[in-house]
């Protein structure tokens, strides 16, 4: 196979890792700096980092470099080798969610056929770097935060997979490049300007969406495995230096992801209105596209972060148990009548 | 509002009559547990009990409405050797001057309620129905150099529970029926009673005051000849023209 | 085709060595996370053998799902950091025996049997939709049976794990 | 009037914020994005809030006032203040006085480590010899530099500021604080260079 | 004005604690082994140094013990070694956010021993720093109560709009809060010119900091879920512990030292009104609290416009040395009654002094609140009490 | 290699580069940090105390029922994931079907519901 | 293990190292006293803002600080509890001590249960001064470290020793401030305040 | 590719899994690994249903996977029962017909 630049598979391999290795740390530091830095500093009327770097925006490559001369410490009782590979594996699960998102009709880096079902079983491997962080820290606060962490992010997982569930009816495809081309060029009671951007249609969906996601990244409301004046910030208690950076990248990276993963299946993804579908021009245009929605999505679980307090541990499971996932359940089977007599 | 309200009342504080009735009152609930009352005018109603009795006169005033807890502590009456509640020798420099302030220091006055022994206990409960307070004391004597030990009130205010673990801990009281009288502030290994009249603040031994007169006399047989100095170049420059 | 097996080796060390690894640990957590890799490695080669959704659908039930559900079990019955005495039994030689004695029967067998029959996998992809369509229509009554079959499973874990 | 549910008020209220923190100014220039104007903050290195002028930060000494006598030094309740001074002959106050008999400062070192900044000392002098002054700059990497001795405490009189007026009702007298000049403090100094001190103590051994 | 909070309380703490008693069961049962959890004394949650111990059976609290001390600092034995001004001082401390409010009641014991009392003027102004510095500290505990239940932003408003509060103090007394300005007879100086009118600019931005407040977080259903029913103190209960304050209050104990035992402050010459709430949840100690706040600016508010011409001092000898005789007087501080049992034997320096804080007896309650919930729930059980760790450890 | 094989092969590289990413991070922090172990510091941070009773500590049962729940509920998952893309073609048998098969877990979360096992804690 | 101690860093690259560590001081959140409070203000202020010069207030547990500040009274009860903390803070860390009770005992210095000074449990970087100092005055103890650090050779560092500053003038024969400028700090920081 | 390369890695991880079912005393231990053994037929299902390029392989596994999910929930609630009557999850201290 050659790939849309009609390069060799080895260098286009290469030009994508190499892209993404940028992109993903990039992305990292831009939402980091952007709303977790400024955007809070702002919402609190205070300014935030000012003086490293012209508006503070070195703050986060100081924190690297920082962390980076950091010393290492395992804690004695700590299970060494699983408390090191915790937060790899952390890491490599939101890595690999960025394989499949697409930024444009051939900015992708794999266009994968079970897409989305994908996305969801990888997303699903950060699960088990929490747990491992928390039980191999021998720390009560870790292995407490860890197990909530674990409770949380199984309860809200599947809401979010079944939230995706109508999208995949109404696009008749996993393949998110074919659920943006069902954006695209779809319509709505026969007006298909703007395609179809199923956040119209799948409201419901959307919703229950944004709300397991902001489960799943462990924000607030949903930051209870991680609340600092219960659990001292919970399973990553013990990590120190560049291993917390991990864990914090990966954080952020995946909130990247999520926002990247909703424009996609709500937004309309890369497409711009009034394009053909496969214009090269897109792949230039669309990753701009994509860049902005994701940032108005991110703003957003950012915005409800430092906005709420936090849910109970036994609230947030009732929350999900109890309403999500009966509530995502109806929306499957309503959507499918829909698709089915329409 | 049918809640979240609290309508003002009047003005009924205790004026001191009714703190004299309720002193009278009270003596007579007590009956003989009562060793004295005091009452302070504009102020605070005293009532000195048996120790033998306070934990029956702390349940009989909760029964009477004094049913909120106030505190409960102890009071030394032993002298401290660096207390400044009389005269040091370093204030005593600086105070001769006005020291016009009464100082009725009879035993009586200095005693509201009385008092014989060396620790007292003291605790104050309040009766939000009568806006009035009281302030309970009972002498606790000594037996061999050590505070006999006094019943414990927590079976009737939970709250006292901390307080008699306070005064254990500052004072060596103990309390009987007090089921965790253990440190409440000072770390486990700590010895001594702090609040005793004798506990040595080790601080202030140690270190030399600043306050000492420091300044260096001119020595006599010198004084003459730098009095003439000076009065020679004040007037060689011509001021005392 | 070389690159495949050479992929394959990778895998199946991994693989093989991970599952040695996990009947032999004395650490019960390190016995899952062992399982992990194991199963991680049969995903692999779930896609060397171009079964794209089961390879996904491995990720997302038996690492995502069923070893929270064995970690959790394993903290439920205490899981100490270090090692656990006695993991293995006192049987364990005999069952050495057994399983070296199986083993090398069905290797013999299936060599025997197979030999060296080979794999197309460049021509036959199966997708999700191949899937899809074979269990809604010849495996309707299965898929309906696993329904059933997850809520007994559901009702006896409850009634199980609950005592009243 | 419906009542909108908390979370979306509370939503509200922090974009509120942000917006006024980002875009404070008003009419056609709202666009342009000015948070260091739109925040509360004071960006403290680079500029500076003055204290208001009763602020305890420091206390100055003006020396020329000071007798050594010794009040500030004994009711200081975490004996922090250490003064020495020693005896000398003055010129009399108008023609015709006698010579009278001044205490000398020679050290007055106030522990700023130690000091609870209560101000009794200010208030207790007779002579007017303490201020308070707002300054607060003055962290030290090593303890002992926290001790600051007469001369660095006669420099922060150039920080006093005036005192101030009260509110109508008040029946409190205005102080002044004394002018600072760089002679002012120096008698003591220049007694010492005339050789008071050598001759006083020279004598004494 | 928030919608008056409803009272169903109490039956939902019953089904909560049955429920609790459910689960209880099931855990003895199972025997899942308790664990120990300390909380502090360094930890996020507990404002300082307190120390929680508690039994843990899974995530439920089965004995929560506040272990102090760390911030004991030996307070009455210092006042014993002092003079009279020095000990005004040394209090300041002990309540470190409502510090002016401190030194009211001690140095009314001292009048109260010296027969004489402050003139109006003097009188006025007390009442007005004391009240603000109710606001300054109590402003605080309605930003902080926020991250108890993890919402960042609230306390950087609390921070934000205190700050002008400080000012204010810090414009008369020259202490952002260690005032020491309280002398016995008086006030040590008078209020600066232009003052009265910042004041009352900074009460109203202080009513729009409660009515932010009551948008951010008092009205927001995550907070209303996280502390109704949570933490429940019934009144009678909270009168055998002693508690007081807002505390005392929320229970529906209708008990205000200001307007019951006003020993002699401004208080009864301004139109204000006393807050309770019948629940005695987390929810209403945060309801009272704002409330209270909103009160209190409109206090200081009148008593600004009232404030009498006259002297700041009565005439009290330079050195001062109280009469012998016992006194105690309360007053009603920020987090609750603080008195002090004064007993002098006529020298410079009290002989013994108690001091009756109000958080100590306010904290010797959690043991009993604390049985039965859940671990986050002791953070926001804590958080809802509102204590000083100075105010505690004395 | 079939186009199958070849997307795989991507991801595989990525979850490499994870790898390698973060450990390049320690090699170079390892270059740069200092080491200096003491007894103290390896002790479990407990708001620093000495960490009472031992390190490890049971969850509860509960846990366990929610985990239960949601693996099968990820097994129902895998199966509709396929149904979604095929709807169309399926049309109202399929719909029945799937209806038929949520039905019956529903039913399965509605017995825990009513056993009260969906209660955190 | 690190190379650092061993090896001389060519310039840039030790100025980045030290630029990092300057410029990212990760505080803990952790209070003693009424300083504590001013030290929030500090911290949480918008006012003050302490973010704006990279310290950022964070974590809440010691092993991701590299800054403690140690604000308010030390009582002997809780310096063990402290010498602890301090110990579990991965190196490279920092100490400030703020206002009197930390620096030496402050109001309490005759009290049976406090300790004297934070620096009998546990080295001192800066010493902010005050009762409790303003939040400027704890802002200006920051910069202080942060030029400090920013000059420090992490050759000595590494090996243990405190900070070591090597072109500052010793501290007895430090130059008072000018008249008239408003910063009376050391020549450090006032350099710093006018950069 | 051959088919063999499958087959005796499933092989293989089967007799592993046998070993571990025969060879631990741990409940937890034993239940892992009969997933293993399940897993082991699983990979054969899939290899033989590209062998002989049928679908169905795939469908099997993908219901093994459904069985053997279930199969972990009950199991391990076992388990947890008897961890619960016996403080101890060692399978061969238990005798079920003694009860
Ligand atoms: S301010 Fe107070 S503590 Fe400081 S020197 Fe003056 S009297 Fe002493
Ligand atoms: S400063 Fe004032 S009180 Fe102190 S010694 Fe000098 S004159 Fe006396
Ligand atoms: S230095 Fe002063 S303000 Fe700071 S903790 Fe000590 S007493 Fe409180």
């Amino acid at each position: 196979m050659t790939g849309a630049l009609g390069l060799a598979y080895w260098a286009e391999t290469s030009i994508k890792l190499g892209v993404a290795l940028i992109v993903i740390p990039t992305a990292a530091l831009m939402l980091g700096y952007l709303f977790l830095l400024k955007m809070m500093a702002f919402m609190q009327s205070r300014l935030g980092p000012q003086d490293v770097g012209p508006y503070g925006t070195l703050q986060l490559i100081a924190d690297a470099v920082k962390f980076l001369q950091k010393e290492d410490i395992h804690p004695a009782a700590a299970d060494r080798r699983v408390f090191r590979a915790a937060p790899v594996v952390v890491l490599a699960s939101s890595f690999l969610l960025f394989v499949v998102l697409p930024t444009g009709p051939d900015a992708v880096v794999e266009n994968l056929d079970t897409g989305i079902f994908y996305a969801m079983a990888v997303s699903s491997l950060s699960v088990l770097g929490v747990l491992m962080a928390g039980w191999a820290s021998a720390n009560k606060y870790a292995l407490l935060g860890g197990l909530r962490a674990a409770g949380q992010l199984i309860a809200y997982e599947l809401p979010l997979i079944l939230a995706v569930m109508g999208v995949v009816i109404q696009a008749d495809s996993l393949n998110l490049q074919e659920i943006v081309r069902a954006q695209a060029e779809g319509e709505i009671f026969g007006f298909g300007l703007i395609g179809n951007p199923f956040i119209l249609t799948q409201f419901i969906g959307f919703l229950i969406f944004m709300i397991s996601a902001q489960a799943e990244l462990t924000q607030t409301p949903f930051d209870m495995p991680v609340a600092e004046t219960e659990l001292v910030g919970g399973f990553h208690v013990e990590y120190t230096g560049f291993r917390f950076l991990l864990f914090f990248m990966a954080e952020v990276a995946t909130a990247f992801a999520f926002s990247a993963l909703a424009t996609v299946m709500f937004l309309g993804g890369w497409w711009i209105p009034g394009f053909d579908f496969d214009a090269p021009v897109l792949n230039v245009l669309g990753p701009v596209v994509m860049l902005v929605k994701i940032l108005v999505v991110a703003f957003i679980i950012f915005w409800i972060r430092f906005t709420y307090p936090r849910l109970r541990e036994d609230q947030l499971q009732k929350f999900a148990w109890k309403v999500l996932i009966p509530l995502s359940l109806a929306n499957i089977v309503v959507t499918g009548i829909f698709k089915v007599v329409l | 509002m049918a809640d979240g309200t609290g309508d003002e009342r009047p003005d009924d504080q205790m004026g001191d009559e009714a703190r004299e009735a309720l002193a009278a009152e009270l003596s007579e609930l007590l009956g003989d547990a009562v060793v004295e009352s005091h009452v302070e005018a504009g102020q605070n109603l005293w009532l000195r009990v048996d120790i033998e009795q306070w934990h029956a006169a702390t349940t009989a005033l909760r029964d009477a409405g004094f049913a909120y807890f106030g505190f409960l502590s102890a009071i030394d009456w032993t002298d401290a050797p660096e207390g400044r509640y009389e005269d040091t020798e370093f204030d005593a420099a600086g105070a001769g001057e006005d020291d016009d302030a009464s100082s009725a220091t009879a035993e009586e006055t200095v005693r509201r309620g009385g008092g014989e022994t060396r620790f007292q206990l003291l605790a104050q409960l309040h009766s939000p129905a009568r806006h009035a307070a009281v302030l309970i004391k009972a002498d606790v004597p000594e037996a061999d150099g050590a505070p006999a030990s006094v019943p414990s009130i927590i079976d009737i205010f939970s709250g006292a529970d901390w307080h008699e673990r306070e005064a254990h801990e500052m004072f060596g009281l103990v309390f009987n029926g007090h089921p965790n009288l253990e440190h409440i502030y000072l770390p486990t290994e700590f010895e001594g009673h702090p609040l005793r009249k004798d506990f040595p603040l080790l601080a202030r031994a140690v270190k030399p005051w600043p306050g000492v007169v420091d300044i260096e006399e001119i020595p006599p047989e010198l004084e003459a000849q730098l009095e003439a100095e000076v009065m020679a170049e004040f007037e060689a420059s011509g001021a005392g023209a | 085709m070389v690159a495949q097996n050479i992929a394959f080796g990778i895998i199946a060390a991994i693989t093989v060595a991970a599952a040695l690894g996990m009947v032999t640990t004395r650490n019960i957590v390190h016995a899952a996370l062992f399982l992990v890799a194991v199963l991680g490695g049969l995903a692999a080669n779930y896609v060397l053998l171009t079964a794209e959704f089961i390879a996904t659908t491995q990720v997302l039930v038996y690492i995502g799902a069923v070893m929270v559900l064995f970690l959790f079990g394993i903290m439920l019955t205490r899981a100490p950091i270090g090692r656990i005495p006695q993991m293995t039994g006192a049987t364990w030689p005999v069952a050495a025996l057994s399983a070296l004695a199986l083993g090398g029967i069905t290797v013999y067998a299936l060599i025997d049997r197979f030999g060296t029959d080979s794999l197309a996998t460049d021509n036959t992809v199966f997708r999700t939709a191949d899937v899809s369509d074979s269990v809604f229509s010849q495996y309707i009554i299965p898929f309906e049976a696993v329904s059933v079959l997850l809520l007994a499973a559901l009702i006896g874990a409850v009634v199980l794990a609950r005592r009243d | 009037m419906p009542q909108l549910p908390g979370l979306l008020k509370g939503l509200g209220v922090t974009a509120r914020t942000a917006m006024r923190t980002l875009f404070p100014k008003r009419g056609i220039r709202t666009l342009i994005p000015a948070p260091q104007q739109g925040s509360v903050t004071v960006q403290y290195p680079h500029e500076k809030e003055a204290p208001p002028d009763r602020a305890r930060g420091v206390i100055a000494l003006h020396e020329e006032n000071c007798t050594a006598c010794m009040l500030c030094s004994r009711s200081c309740p975490d004996w922090c203040i250490y003064i020495e001074g020693h005896k000398v002959k003055a010129p009399p106050r108008r023609a015709g006085g006698a010579v009278r008999s001044v205490n000398v400062v020679d050290r007055f070192d106030i522990d700023y480590a130690l000091c609870m900044y209560c101000g009794i000392c200010v208030e207790v002098c007779p002579f007017d010899a303490l201020f308070w002054s707002p300054e607060y700059e003055y962290s030290e990497p090593h303890i002992a530099d926290l001790l600051h001795d007469r001369i660095r405490l006669s420099e922060w009189m150039e920080t006093v500021p005036e005192f101030l007026d009260y509110e109508p009702g008040s029946e409190q007298k205005v102080r002044k604080v004394p002018e600072f000049g760089i002679d002012d403090f120096a008698p003591a100094r220049k007694l010492e260079a005339d050789g008071a001190r050598e001759l006083a103590s020279g004598a004494g051994s | 004005m928030s919608p008056p909070p409803t009272a169903s309380a109490l039956r939902e703490q019953q089904a909560y604690v049955a429920a609790q008693a459910a689960d209880a069961r099931v855990n003895v049962e199972l025997d899942t082994g308790d664990m120990t959890l300390n909380i502090g004394p360094q930890h996020p949650a507990t404002h300082g140094t307190l120390r929680i111990a508690c039994q843990l059976d899974g995530e439920q609290v089965i004995s929560a013990e506040p272990l102090m001390g760390y911030m004991h600092r030996g307070y009455e034995k210092l006042c014993e070694v002092r003079t009279y001004p020095q000990c005004t001082t040394l209090i300041n401390r002990i309540d470190w956010l409502g510090s002016f409010a401190n030194e009211v009641p001690f140095i009314l014991a001292a009048e109260q021993l010296m027969g004489v009392e402050a003139p109006p003027r003097a009188q006025w102004i007390r009442t007005i720093l004391f009240e603000l510095s109710r606001i300054a500290n109590v402003s605080l505990f309605l930003g902080d109560m926020g991250v108890q239940v993890g919402a960042l932003t609230p306390v950087f408003f609390a921070f934000r709009d205190r700050e002008r509060v400080l000012n204010q103090i810090e414009e008369v007394t020259g202490g952002r809060f260690h005032p020491n300005f309280d002398r016995i007879g008086g006030l040590k100086d008078d209020i600066p010119r232009g003052w009265i009118a910042e004041t009352h600019a900074v009460m109203a931005k202080m009513r729009g900091f409660c009515d932010e407040m009551e948008d951010l977080l008092m009205g927001n259903e995550i907070f209303q879920t996280r502390c109704r029913s949570v933490g429940v103190i019934p009144g009678d209960v909270a009168l055998s512990y002693g508690l007081s304050g807002a505390n005392l209050r929320a229970s529906g104990v209708d008990w205000d030292l200001r307007r019951d035992a006003n020993p002699g402050l401004a208080w009864d010459q301004v139109d204000w009104r006393v807050w309770t709430h019948p629940d005695g949840d987390s929810f209403a100690r945060y309801w009272v609290r704002l409330q209270e706040t909103r009160e209190a600016t409109k206090i200081v508010d009148q008593l600004l416009d009232g404030i009498p011409s006259g002297p700041i001092m009565a005439k009290v000898p330079r050195i001062i040395k109280v009469p012998a005789g016992e006194a105690y007087v309360s007053t009603e501080n920020p987090l609750g009654e603080m008195g002090y049992y004064v007993v002098s034997k006529g020298g410079l320096g009290p002989f013994r002094v108690k001091i009756r804080t109000p958080s100590f007896s306010n904290i010797s309650v959690v043991p009993w609140v604390m049985r039965g919930t859940y671990v986050p729930d002791i953070i926001t059980i804590l958080g809802s009490l509102y204590f000083i760790l100075g105010d505690i450890d004395r | 290699m079939s186009d199958l094989l070849r997307s795989y092969l991507t991801v595989a590289i990525f979850g490499a580069a994870a790898v390698l990413m973060a450990f390049t991070m320690f090699g170079v922090a390892r270059v740069l940090r200092p080491q200096r172990p003491t007894p103290q510091k390896l002790i479990a941070y407990e708001s620093g105390v000495d960490p009472v009773g031992s390190d490890w500590t049971q969850s509860q049962i509960r846990y366990y029922v929610f985990a239960v729940l949601f693996v099968l509920f990820d097994v129902e998952a895998v199966f509709i994931f396929p149904w979604a893309t095929r709807l169309e073609v399926y049309a109202l048998f399929g719909l029945v079907e799937m209806a038929i098969f949520i039905f019956i877990l529903v039913l399965g979360l509605f017995y825990a519901w009513r056993k009260g096992v969906l209660r955190w804690v | 293990m690190a190379l650092v101690d061993k090896v001389k860093l060519p310039k840039p690259l030790s100025w980045l190292l030290n630029f990092g560590r300057a410029r990212s001081l990760w505080v803990y959140q952790w209070g003693l006293a009424c300083c504590a409070i001013e030290m929030g203000a500090a911290f949480g202020s918008p006012r003050y803002d302490v973010m704006r010069l990279g310290v950022i207030p964070f974590p809440a547990s010691p092993r991701q600080a590299d800054l403690v500040v140690i604000s308010g009274t030390v009582t002997d009860k809780m310096a063990p509890v402290i010498r602890r903390l301090y110990e579990q803070m991965p190196e490279p860390k920092y100490v400030i001590s703020m206002g009197s009770c930390a620096n030496c005992g402050g109001p309490y210095w005759d009290s049976y249960s406090v300790t004297k000074g934070v620096d009998q449990v546990i080295p001192v970087d800066v010493y902010v001064p005050g009762c409790p100092p303003r939040p400027e005055a704890l802002l200006e103890g920051i910069v202080l470290l942060q030029e400090r650090i920013q000059r420090e050779d992490m050759q000595e560092r590494w090996r243990g020793e405190p900070i070591v500053v090597p072109t500052s003038a010793p501290s007895s024969t430090r130059v008072p401030a000018p008249p008239g400028a408003s910063s009376t700090a050391s020549a450090v920081s006032a350099g710093s305040a006018q950069a | 590719m051959l088919l063999n390369q499958f087959l005796l890695l499933g092989a293989l991880l089967f007799a592993v899994g046998v070993y571990g079912v025969l060879a631990r005393r741990n409940g937890v231990m034993v239940l892992m690994s009969i997933e293993l053994m399940l897993n082991a037929v699983n990979l054969n299902l899939v290899a033989f249903g590209l062998q002989h390029d049928v679908v169905s392989g795939q469908v099997f596994a993908l219901f093994i996977i459904a069985v053997a999910a279930a199969e972990v929930g009950v199991g391990l609630a076992i388990v947890l029962l008897l961890y619960r009557n016996r403080k101890s999850i060692a399978v061969d201290e238990f005798d079920l017909m003694k009860g």
